[in-house]
């Protein structure tokens, strides 16, 4: 079930270099919309009709606020239609669709939980997060960026409860590298202690990020036996299953494709096969 | 006010029909908008045996359109028989049917087929999809071929039978003529334009496919063209379309002979869109005077 | 860096061409950008007598695009070469002249007319504008005609001699091979797409001719997918162009095997466009760690 | 000479329903503009690139202040381009190529003037007041509007030293009708005492508006043999004469085509054939 509202603007905020935060009142989505769903957003400036951009741009659940009826979704400028989403301003309307697709799987009460996000890729493993903090899971963020700066969504995690242990690729804050590194580090019991040896005390890990990340998560997950979901991107046109567009091979499908847009965006780290190159990376 | 309209045998309560490939197989956007919403649905093309479809990127978007490379994925009609047209008939929707095949062996065993199903009020026969290897686009460029194709499907079925013409020729209006003298009811018109689209990145073509088929307001202008110049030559209804994004557009079409609309790519945009044409034809018949389409429809032909 | 290219015989310092028709006979945005500022200025066609063009209204702003009717207005070729020539011969630029005609006759009078004036660097045929009654269109669909033009002209003249060919057709493929074999020296491509527009107010439709040929962003990915074709399918250089608003479009044409860039509708857009793209392109090859054009061109064909 | 100036946009102000005023520097076109030519400006959103409106978009100038380095347009909401121009705010810039074509033909020093505007046609023609006012002519414009809260260049008009005769369709303010219906009223030596008999006592008559209006000033300056000039409007692509997209036929034209924006789009009253329909009406 989803819904078409014309969501107003409430904030859209420059929160880093080129990376913002944009809030809109949406109540149906809002009191819809579960962590890993995403939402198919009409850009177009000064709410004047526009076909240019043409298509909606889809955008992952970053937050919801049910009793005031938002919803927020975190961005990274990268082209034409995020370059004027980023104008729009508080009070401007734009059409939004959605709650969309399959959102992650969520565990037992109390597991162990282990989020590893990079880049953008952290937008719906925050909203995750404080999903699964409100479920008394355990909540381990390993949280990777280019820069300090770009630790966008930190504050948010912290307040939910959820522990984050930092990577950036400039060592400007955390361990300097890459964040599925920390993985290592945690396998090893350092520097998290979540775990000791190979058998990480976690029940169930949840990746958003560029592909390779996400490849080198899954194969973390799967030498250990832990079971995984991720969030993949495609190209999009309807954003719920008409078009076929977002076709995407998985492993052991058969002969078809699977749809990211509405069999996804969230899929078993074991169905998906990351070395093909299909599913776009979110940076 | 009155918005009945016919193609050549299947009546429509109002003119605005959902074009094959962009509306599923009518369920898709539930709650929003549904099968027996407009006037008409056109199911995605169904081929005899499932189709994988091309491998993707499927889509990219385009200045003011947008390439699709889906490559005719579907899961044969068996399935869809059994498992999509009787959910359709439920709904009472006017159903028209897109087919596809690699070989005419296929066109006439899939009319035949669907023409004995209950439900069915037409069939479209997309010749023109550019994506496909066989068959697809070098079938409907060719008069003759769209000729034979037309005609025998139509010695398979009494239910009015509507090919899709591909743009990608340079003459429109003779094909248009061999499908008429065919015995086509109605045709149905544009499909998409073939275009493809360069990553300068990774210097590669961004479609799986490499070719894609443009869609979307960039190629109303040529839409309209050939609409104009197939509905002096024939005389036939035509359903027309190709970027339609608004009921002012949907009546450019009307004005320059369409007797119905087809709305694909909007749809993605505005999925109410249908309806609020329907709307919108409505507005202007009123503020114009006009109480039946019949007045309209030609209008700008000079 | 080297930005050097050549159209068969014609040498271009960089690959920016401006398109005919859109930046008249080099002068008109003088102090902006003049004819020696870009790779090669191709004039507006001229024909044999002066041609008085269509019926305003001439211009329709379509989604992305523009539709023009002008149907070749132009002095004649006498006052081009008594008048316009002598200009831009004095100014030093690559000089294309884009002849068009209603018989073969013309065209052959016009290209040794030219073929025998100072300052000249090559033919561009003119077989392709949408908006002649006779000539026009219809030549440049059929590839005996193609051939029987090109091979004409190569007769009479020595200059390079560069077809542009019509988008409108089934086969483009068919036609720049036609071309080829007839000794073109080089394929420009592509000219207009044939669409219309229509005003629902007055119920008419907007361009006094009523068809018009359809430019810009709009037309690019059809303008690519015929690149990529023909690059594949002949060995003679191509111009490519359609729709090309910023060097990264251009790039886009390289990529699928263009050897220089033409720029219309763009100028319009952005005066100094040609020139912003020459720079742009400079920009991504440093990026790309490239020092010829030979390293991009055809880089995304498959 | 003309300039393509990246201009900061000053103001953008709604000075009635539908109807704006934007004032933006741009020096070199302050510098050289005369009453009667016209900016082509880009119109897009959020000084963000958009291939859509593709064209740029023809506006007379309406008012120059050099020393500032300043221009202002006066312009009405008609399609797509204008509403998008009346969302940009003051600091975006918009890319103006001007001052372009030919402007009105400015009189010797004192004669008589009177200028006939309906609607938006008012604009260059408040711009050509302010001139005549400066070369000491005595100025009588015959303003039309649908109704009076429309008349927003009245104040302007009347700064300058103009003397203005108002007609509204509505009688909200002054004569109640067509503008053009003061033309008689002022051979008839009433309400305005501007001349006597069928002997105008006007040098040179200007309009700019409806292609009906001026075609019936056109009429009225004919019969008194008073020398006139209409500004013209016409789709436009490039603006400077070399796309051939303008062309307008004019009545004693031989076998080819004026262009409105290189030939005109001021043109000589007895030029003009007001019948054919050809050029563009602006209200
Ligand atoms: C389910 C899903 C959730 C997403 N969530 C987020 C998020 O939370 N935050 C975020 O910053 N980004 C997210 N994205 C990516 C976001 O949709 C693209 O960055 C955005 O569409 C780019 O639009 P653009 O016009 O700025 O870029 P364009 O100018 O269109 O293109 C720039 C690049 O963006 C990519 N892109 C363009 N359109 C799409 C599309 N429809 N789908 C996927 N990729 C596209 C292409 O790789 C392209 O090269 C998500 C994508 C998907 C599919
Ligand atoms: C020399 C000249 C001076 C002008 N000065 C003024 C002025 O001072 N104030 C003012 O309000 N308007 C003026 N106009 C008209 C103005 O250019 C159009 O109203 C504007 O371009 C409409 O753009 P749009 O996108 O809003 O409308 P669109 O959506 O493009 O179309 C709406 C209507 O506007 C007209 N139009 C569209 N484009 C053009 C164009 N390029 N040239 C002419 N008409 C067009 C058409 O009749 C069309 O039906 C002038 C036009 C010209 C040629
Ligand atoms: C994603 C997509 C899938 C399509 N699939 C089909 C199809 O299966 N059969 C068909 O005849 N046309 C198909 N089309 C073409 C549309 O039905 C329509 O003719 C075309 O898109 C032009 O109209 P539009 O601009 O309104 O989209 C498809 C179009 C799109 C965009
Ligand atoms: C106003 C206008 C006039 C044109 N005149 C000519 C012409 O005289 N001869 C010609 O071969 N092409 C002519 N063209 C076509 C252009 O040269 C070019 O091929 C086409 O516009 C596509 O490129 P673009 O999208 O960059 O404009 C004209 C195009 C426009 C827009
Ligand atoms: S985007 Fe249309 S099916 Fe997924
Ligand atoms: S608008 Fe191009 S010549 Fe006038």
């Amino acid at each position: 079930m989803f819904f078409l509202e014309n969501a107003e603007i409430i904030r859209n905020d420059r929160v880093a270099d080129g990376i913002y935060e944009l809030e809109c009142s949406a109540s149906e989505i809002a009191g819809n919309g579960d962590p890993g769903q995403f939402v198919h957003m009409e850009v177009k400036p000064y709410s004047v009709e526009s076909v240019s951009p043409l298509l909606r741009r889809p955008f992952s659940l970053y937050g919801v606020t049910r009793e005031q009826g938002t919803i927020s979704i975190l961005y990274r400028i990268r082209g034409k239609g995020t370059s004027i989403l980023a104008q729009v301003k508080p009070g401007e309307y734009l059409s939004v669709l959605g709650p969309l697709g399959r959102g992650f799987t969520l565990p037992a009460e109390g597991s162990a939980t282990l989020l590893v996000g990079g880049g953008m890729g952290i937008a719906p493993l925050v909203y995750l997060a404080d999903r699964l903090v409100r479920l008394s899971c355990d909540v381990n963020v390993l949280y990777g960026a280019e820069t300090a700066s770009e630790l966008v969504a930190l504050d948010k995690l912290q307040q939910e409860g959820a522990k984050c242990h930092i990577a950036t690729m400039d060592g400007s804050r955390g361990y300097k590298g890459l964040v599925t590194d920390l993985l290592t580090c945690i396998s090893e019991g350092e520097p998290t202690r979540m775990s000791t040896g190979k058998q990480a005390c976690t029940d169930i890990v949840y990746s958003c990020g560029p592909l390779e990340m996400m490849a080198h998560v899954a194969k973390f997950a799967k030498e250990r036996g832990i079971p995984g979901e991720v969030s993949l991107e495609s190209y999009m046109a309807c954003g719920v299953g008409v078009c076929l567009g977002c076709a995407l091979r998985l492993r052991n499908g058969d002969a078809s494709y699977a749809k990211v847009c509405s069999d996804g965006p969230v899929f078993s780290m074991a169905e998906v096969e990351f070395g093909a190159g299909e599913g776009e990376v979110r940076q | 006010m009155n918005l009945e309209t016919d193609l050549g045998g299947i009546k429509l309560a109002d003119p605005v029909v959902m074009a094959s490939g962009t509306f599923g197989y009518g369920f898709g956007y539930e709650g929003l908008i549904g099968p027996g919403d407009v006037g008409a649905i056109i199911t995605k093309a169904t081929t005899r045996e499932p189709w994988a479809g091309n491998p993707p990127p499927r889509i990219a978007e385009t200045p003011c359109g947008m390439l699709n490379a889906i490559g005719l994925e579907n899961p044969g009609v068996e399935v869809f028989l059994s498992e999509y047209l009787p959910r359709l008939r439920k709904s009472g929707a006017v159903v028209i049917v897109n087919i596809a095949g690699r070989t005419f062996e296929e066109y006439v065993e899939l009319a035949s087929m669907i023409g004995t199903a209950k439900g069915v009020r037409g069939i479209e026969l997309n010749i023109s999809c550019p994506n496909v290897d066989m068959g697809g686009m070098q079938l409907g460029t060719s008069p003759d071929m769209v000729y034979k194709i037309v005609d025998s499907v139509k010695q398979v079925t009494h239910l009015p039978v509507m090919p899709k013409l591909s743009p990608n020729v340079t003459d429109i209006v003779e094909i248009a003529k061999a499908a008429e003298s065919a015995g086509a009811d109605a045709i149905s018109m544009i499909n998409t334009v073939q275009g493809m689209a360069v990553d300068i990145e990774t210097k590669r073509p961004i479609l799986g496919n490499v070719f894609g088929g443009l869609s979307g307001p960039a190629i109303k202008p040529i839409a309209l063209r050939m609409v104009y110049q197939v509905y002096q030559a024939v005389d036939v209804p035509i359903l027309g379309g190709g970027g339609i994004m608004s009921a002012k557009d949907a009546i450019e079409f009307l004005l320059v002979g369409a007797k119905a609309v087809s709305v694909g790519t909007g749809t993605f945009i505005n999925p109410r869109l249908a309806m609020e044409i329907k709307a919108g034809i409505e507005d202007y018949m009123a503020r114009h005077g006009h109480t039946g389409l019949h007045e309209i429809i030609g209008a700008a032909i000079l």
